[in-house]
C-alpha cells in the first residue's frame, strides 16, 4: 500500500535515504537498504577524491545538527564498485554527484551506471566566485540540460534552501528538463564554542539538518508543489511518520531521510509500519495526502 | 552536545611517544568508549578514555603534534563519550594489547579486576620503553610481554604469545589493525572483542565515514564481537579521509 | 560591567526586547523594562489600523515556534500613548515601523516621538507584487534614506533571513545611512496538520522563531559584521547568556530576544546576571567578545 | 504544542444559545484554564474548560457560529489547557457568574465540593432560559438567581445579590467584563479571583495582544486577584484585535 512509481521508479514505499548519510559505501548503502528503505541515495561523488573539511565536521545543536563535512568522496572513478555493491540490495541506488559545472556533472553522469541522479546543486565549491551554484537559475539550468544530455535515467535536482526565491530555482531545473526537484538540502549556519570565541566546525560555517529545518523545508516542498509540474521529493527534519505526512500533504511525492538515521538505523521500517496503519486507519491512499494542503 | 570545555589538570609521560592527558571533567565511560578531542584551531579526534578522566595519546601526526604542545590549565573542547564500549563477561579473561592500544584495556582489565574477574593480559610494543600501562595490567592480574626489538619479553609480536587462547571465557583485544587480524584468524571469533579503528568525521553515527561494511566504527563500535568482523573487511582494507579503499 | 553605548543610546544592558514580543502596549512594554532589558522594541506600527491574520497566529513546533501574526497594530496615529508610558521606565523605547513604501515609512518616523525607529522592512505587505520588500536592496536603501531624513533619531534597519545574500542587504542599509542593522526576522515556514491537511496558521504559512532559528542567524551576524562598518544587532533564538554570549562573538554589539519570553517574563535579569559571572570568571569584557570569532 | 485532534463525541444544548461540545480527549484541567478551540479553516478561539473533557459555548459571532454547525464525529484542533486556573482557597466560598461565565466556574465548584469546601453560588443570565449549569451549581451548595428579564430569581444584575460579601472567605467571578467590574467596586479586592476575557492571538504569553496593563491573560491569567486589577485598566477599557483601546 505503500509502494509507487516516482520518475519511473519502482519504489516499495515512499521513504529514502539521503544524500550523505551513511551513502560512502556501499556496505553502509545495502545495510539501509536492508532495513527497508524504498531507495537510498549515495553520498554527493564528484571528480576527484576529496578529504573533505578538517575536524569537527559535525555538530549537534539544539533540534538538529551543524554540519561541513566538505563533500569528502573517493571519486567517481572508484565509485562504480560500491553501487554495484548497493544494488546487490534489490532497491534503486541513486547517484547524488556534484560538480563546480556542467562539464564536471556531465562527465560524472556519463561513467557511473545507476538507477537515477541526484544533482547536488547546493555545493560550495562552484568555479567562478565561490557563490554556491544552486542559487543561479541559469547555472541550474545549464546543468540539468547537460546531465539529461549525458545519461538515460532520471535526473532530479536538489535544491538549497538559501535563496531569496526557491521556485524561481526550481523552475529553471525544470526547464532543464529535470524529471524531479528534491527539496531541502541543509540550511546556512553556524556554531561558537563560547569557552573560546572558536567557531565549532573546522569550516566555520556549515549547513543546518534535523527537525530544526522540518517547518522550513515544508513550505519549500508547498511552493515548489505549486509552481512546478514535475514531482517534488521532500527532506529535512523527517524523523518519524507524521513528519512524512506533512512532507507528502505539502506536495512530496517520496521523502528523504537523513539525520534522523544516526539515532534509528531502523527508521525505515518503523516509519512503513506507523504510516500503513496511519493511513490504514484514516482510509487515506497516498495519492489522498500528496498535495492535500494545496486542496483542502 | 556542544563540545565540553575541558581543562587540563595534569599531563603524564607515559612512554617517549605516549602521554596522558587528565581532565578536570569526569566522562562516566563505559571501558572501550571514545570521546572526540577538539584541539581548537587544529583539529578533532577520536581518543579512548584511558581513565574516568584522561585519554592517553601516541604523537603520531599534526594533530596529536599539535595536543602534545598543550599545558597544564590548557583546554580542549570534548564531546562524548560515545560508542559502545567493552561487554565484560565473566571468568579468565585475555587481554591483547598492542601499542597505544592498552589505552581502552586498562580501564577494563580495572573494572574486570574490581568484580572478581581473573585476567591475563598480553602487552605488546616495539621496545620496552614503549610499554603502556604495564603496572595497572599487573596490579589485576598476570602481565606477558612481547617487543618488536626483543628489549623485554618475547622477541616479536604478541599474537605470539596466543597458543592456549581456549582456556579463556573471553579476549578484548586493541592494537594496530594487522595484529588484531591475526588474532582473529587465531581464535574462535565470537570469543574475542575488537576495539577498531577508522576514520572518524561525525562520531556520531551520521555520515558513515568511520564504515566497516554497513557498521558505523564510532557508534555499533568502536567494540565488535569477531564474528561479526570474520566476513567483513576488517583486516583487508579501511578507508581513508575520502573514502577510498586503502589495503590494511 | 554590562553597559554600553549603542548607536549613541546608553543602555545598562545589551538585551532588547525584540520587536512583536509583548510590544503593543505601554503595560506591557513598561512590565519587560522593570524586569531588566535594557532597552525595549515596540510591535511593529504601520499607517493604519490593521487585525491581522486570521488564528490559529502562532503554534509551538520543534524547537521554536510558527507565527503569522499579520502585523496587527493600531497605527502610529494611536501608539504615541503607549510609547510615552513605556518611557516611564527609564529605558530608551524603539518603535518599530512598517509600511509598503518609503512614504509610509517616514510619514510614521516623522509623526513618532522615539528613542530610535528599528524600520522592519521584512513585512509581506509591499506595494507591488507581494514580495518581501526586505528582499531587494534598492527598496531597502531608499527607505532607510528617507527615514534617515524624517528624523534625527537612530535608525536600525531589521533584516530577513530569506535571501541569498544577507550581505547585500545590510550593505544597502548602510548606503542609505542605517546607524546599525538588526539580523534576523523570522524564517519562513509552515505546519501541516497531519490528522486533517490543513495548514495549522491561519495565512497558511509563517516564520519561525526560537531556538531552531539561532545557527542560522549567528551566521547572518557573522556574515554582516563581516561586510559592514555600522553596528549588528543580534536576534534570533536567544533563551540563555550562553546564546548572547555566541551572538556577540560572532559581531552583535547587542541583541534582541523575542520566543523565550514566552516562558520567562524575567529572563532579562536571568541572562544579566549569568552575563556578569561569565565575563567575571573570564576576565573578559564586552569589548572582548564583541567579534572574538573574527580575531582567533 | 501543536493542535491535538479532539472528537466531538457528544453535543448537548444547555440553553437556545449555549452548547456543550465534549471531546473524545480529557484535558486534565485546572479548573478555570482554558484551551485553544481550531475549527479548521475558520478560526482558533480561547474558550474555557467547562468538563474535563468539554467547552460550553455561546453562539456569539461566525467562529463560535461555525462551531454550531459541527456534528458528532466532527472534530477540531485543541492546543492546551493553558493559563493559571483557580486557586482554591479554604471555608466558605461564592462564586458569582454571568451568561456563559459559569462555564468555568461549574468544574471549580464540582472541585470545591468534592474537596468539601461550602459554596454559595450567584447565577445571572438574560433570561430564564439562559441560565447556564443550575444543576451543577445546585448540587454543590446554595444558588441564587437573578435574570434582567425578571423571568427567574431577581430581577436584575448578580451584582445586586452581593450584599452580603464579608461572610465569604473567597469570591470567584466570570462574566461581562462590566458586571466583574461592579463586583470589584463592591467587595475587598485581595477576596475575589476573576476570570478576563481579553483578545488572545498567540495563547501561549508570547504576543502581547492579550495584556492587562503588563499582565498577559493567556498566561499570567485568565485568573487574577481582585487587588492586581484594582489600579489597573481592567472594566476601563480592552484592546481589540488591532490593539486599540476600546471602552468597556
Ligand atoms: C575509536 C578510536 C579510539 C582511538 N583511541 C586512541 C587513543 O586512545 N590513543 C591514541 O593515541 N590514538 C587513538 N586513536 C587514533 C587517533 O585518533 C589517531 O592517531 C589520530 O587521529 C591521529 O591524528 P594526527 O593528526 O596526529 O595524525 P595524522 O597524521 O592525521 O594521521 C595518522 C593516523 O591517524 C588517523 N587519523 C587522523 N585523523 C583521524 C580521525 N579523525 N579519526 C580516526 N583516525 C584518524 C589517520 O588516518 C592516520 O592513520 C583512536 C582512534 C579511534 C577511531
Ligand atoms: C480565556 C477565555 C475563555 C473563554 N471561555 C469561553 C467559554 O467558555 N465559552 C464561550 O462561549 N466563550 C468563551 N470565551 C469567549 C470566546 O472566545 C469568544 O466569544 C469567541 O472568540 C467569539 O468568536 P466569534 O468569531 O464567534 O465572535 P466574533 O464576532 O469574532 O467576536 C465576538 C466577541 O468575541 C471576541 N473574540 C473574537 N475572537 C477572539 C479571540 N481570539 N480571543 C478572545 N476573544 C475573541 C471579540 O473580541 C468579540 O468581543 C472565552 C474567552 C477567553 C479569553
Ligand atoms: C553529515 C551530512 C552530510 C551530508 N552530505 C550531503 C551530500 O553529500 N550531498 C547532498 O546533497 N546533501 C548532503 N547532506 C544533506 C542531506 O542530504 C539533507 O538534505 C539534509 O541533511 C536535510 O535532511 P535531514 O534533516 O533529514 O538530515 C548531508 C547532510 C548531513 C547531515
Ligand atoms: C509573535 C511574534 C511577533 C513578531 N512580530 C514582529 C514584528 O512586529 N516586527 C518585527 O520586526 N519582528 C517581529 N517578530 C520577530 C522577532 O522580533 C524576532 O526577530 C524573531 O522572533 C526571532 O527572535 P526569537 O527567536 O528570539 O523570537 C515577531 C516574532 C514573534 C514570535
Ligand atoms: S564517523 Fe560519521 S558515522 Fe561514524
Ligand atoms: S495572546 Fe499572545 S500573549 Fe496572550
Amino acid at each position: 500500500m505503500l509502494s509507487l512509481t516516482l520518475t519511473g521508479l519502482k519504489l516499495k514505499n515512499p521513504l529514502m535515504l539521503a544524500a550523505g548519510i551513511m551513502g560512502t559505501t556501499g556496505g553502509s548503502l545495502k545495510r539501509i537498504a536492508e532495513n527497508g528503505a524504498g531507495a537510498v541515495v549515495t553520498k554527493s561523488i564528484g571528480l576527484e577524491p576529496k578529504g573533505g573539511h578538517s575536524n569537527p565536521s559535525m555538530v549537534e545543536v539544539d533540534c538538529g545538527y551543524l554540519n561541513a563535512m566538505g563533500l569528502p568522496n573517493p571519486s567517481y572513478k572508484n565509485f562504480q564498485g560500491e553501487i554495484d555493491l548497493a544494488k546487490e540490495a534489490g532497491i534503486p541506488v541513486i547517484a547524488s554527484i556534484f560538480g563546480g559545472c556542467s562539464l564536471d556533472f556531465s562527465e560524472i553522469a556519463g561513467a557511473l551506471r545507476a538507477d537515477a541522479f541526484e544533482l547536488n546543486v547546493s555545493c560550495p565549491h562552484a568555479h567562478g566566485f565561490g557563490a554556491e551554484i544552486g542559487t543561479d537559475p541559469e547555472l541550474v539550468e545549464d546543468i540539468t540540460r547537460s546531465v539529461k544530455k549525458a545519461t538515460q535515467v532520471p535526473v532530479w535536482v536538489k535544491l538549497t534552501p538559501n535563496v531569496t526565491n526557491i521556485k524561481d530555482i526550481g523552475l529553471a531545473a525544470q526547464r532543464g528538463g529535470a524529471d524531479a526537484v528534491v527539496a531541502i538540502n541543509t540550511v546556512r549556519g553556524m556554531a561558537i564554542d563560547v569557552e573560546s570565541g572558536y567557531p565549532i566546525l573546522g569550516n566555520k560555517f556549515g549547513g543546518l539538518s534535523g527537525r530544526a529545518i522540518k517547518p522550513v523545508a515544508i513550505k519549500c516542498v508547498y511552493d515548489l508543489y505549486e509552481a512546478l509540474d514535475i514531482p517534488v521529493i521532500g527532506v529535512g527534519g523527517i524523523s518519524d511518520y507524521r513528519d512524512v505526512i506533512e512532507f507528502m500533504m505539502a506536495g512530496a511525492q517520496a521523502v528523504e531521510i537523513g539525520s534522523a538515521v544516526g539515532n534509528n538505523i531502523n527508521i525505515f521500517n518503523d516509519i512503513s509500519s506507523c504510516m500503513e496503519s496511519f493511513l490504514e486507519e484514516k482510509e487515506w491512499t497516498l495519492e489522498d495526502i500528496h498535495g492535500m494542503v494545496h486542496r483542502v | 552536545m556542544r563540545p565540553v570545555n575541558a581543562v587540563i589538570t595534569k599531563i603524564v609521560d607515559e612512554t617517549p611517544a605516549i602521554r596522558t592527558f587528565y581532565f578536570d571533567t569526569s566522562f562516566e565511560p563505559i571501558p572501550g568508549q571514545f570521546v572526540m578531542v577538539w584541539i581548537r584551531g587544529v583539529d578533532e579526534l577520536p581518543m579512548a578514555l584511558s581513565y574516568e578522566n584522561a585519554i592517553t595519546v601516541q604523537k603520531v601526526g599534526p594533530a596529536t603534534s599539535a595536543l602534545f604542545e598543550l599545558q597544564e590549565c590548557d583546554s580542549v573542547g570534548i564531546r562524548g563519550p560515545f560508542g559502545n564500549g567493552f561487554d565484560i563477561k565473566k571468568g579468565h579473561i585475555l587481554l591483547v594489547a598492542g601499542g597505544v592500544g592498552a589505552a581502552p584495556l586498562a580501564p577494563l582489565a580495572e573494572k574486570a579486576g574490581a568484580s572478581g574477574l581473573k585476567i591475563t593480559t598480553l602487552l605488546g610494543a616495539k621496545t620496552k620503553d614503549e610499554l603502556l600501562f604495564r603496572e595497572r595490567f599487573e596490579a589485576v592480574g598476570d602481565v606477558r610481554v612481547a617487543t618488536d626489538d626483543g628489549s623485554d619479553g618475547t622477541h616479536g609480536y604478541v599474537t605470539q604469545l596466543l597458543d592456549d587462547a581456549k582456556k579463556y571465557s573471553q579476549l578484548y583485544c586493541c592494537g594496530p589493525e594487522i595484529m588484531m587480524k591475526m588474532v582473529l584468524d587465531k581464535v574462535t571469533p565470537s570469543k574475542v572483542q575488537f576495539s577498531l579503528h577508522r576514520y572518524i568525521k561525525c562520531g556520531i553515527g551520521i555520515c558513515g565515514a568511520c564504515c566497516v561494511d554497513g557498521l558505523r566504527v564510532c557508534r555499533d563500535g568502536p567494540v565488535f564481537s569477531g564474528d561479526v568482523l570474520k566476513k567483513s573487511e576488517f583486516g583487508v582494507y579501511r578507508r581513508n579521509e575520502c573514502g577510498e579503499r586503502v589495503r590494511v
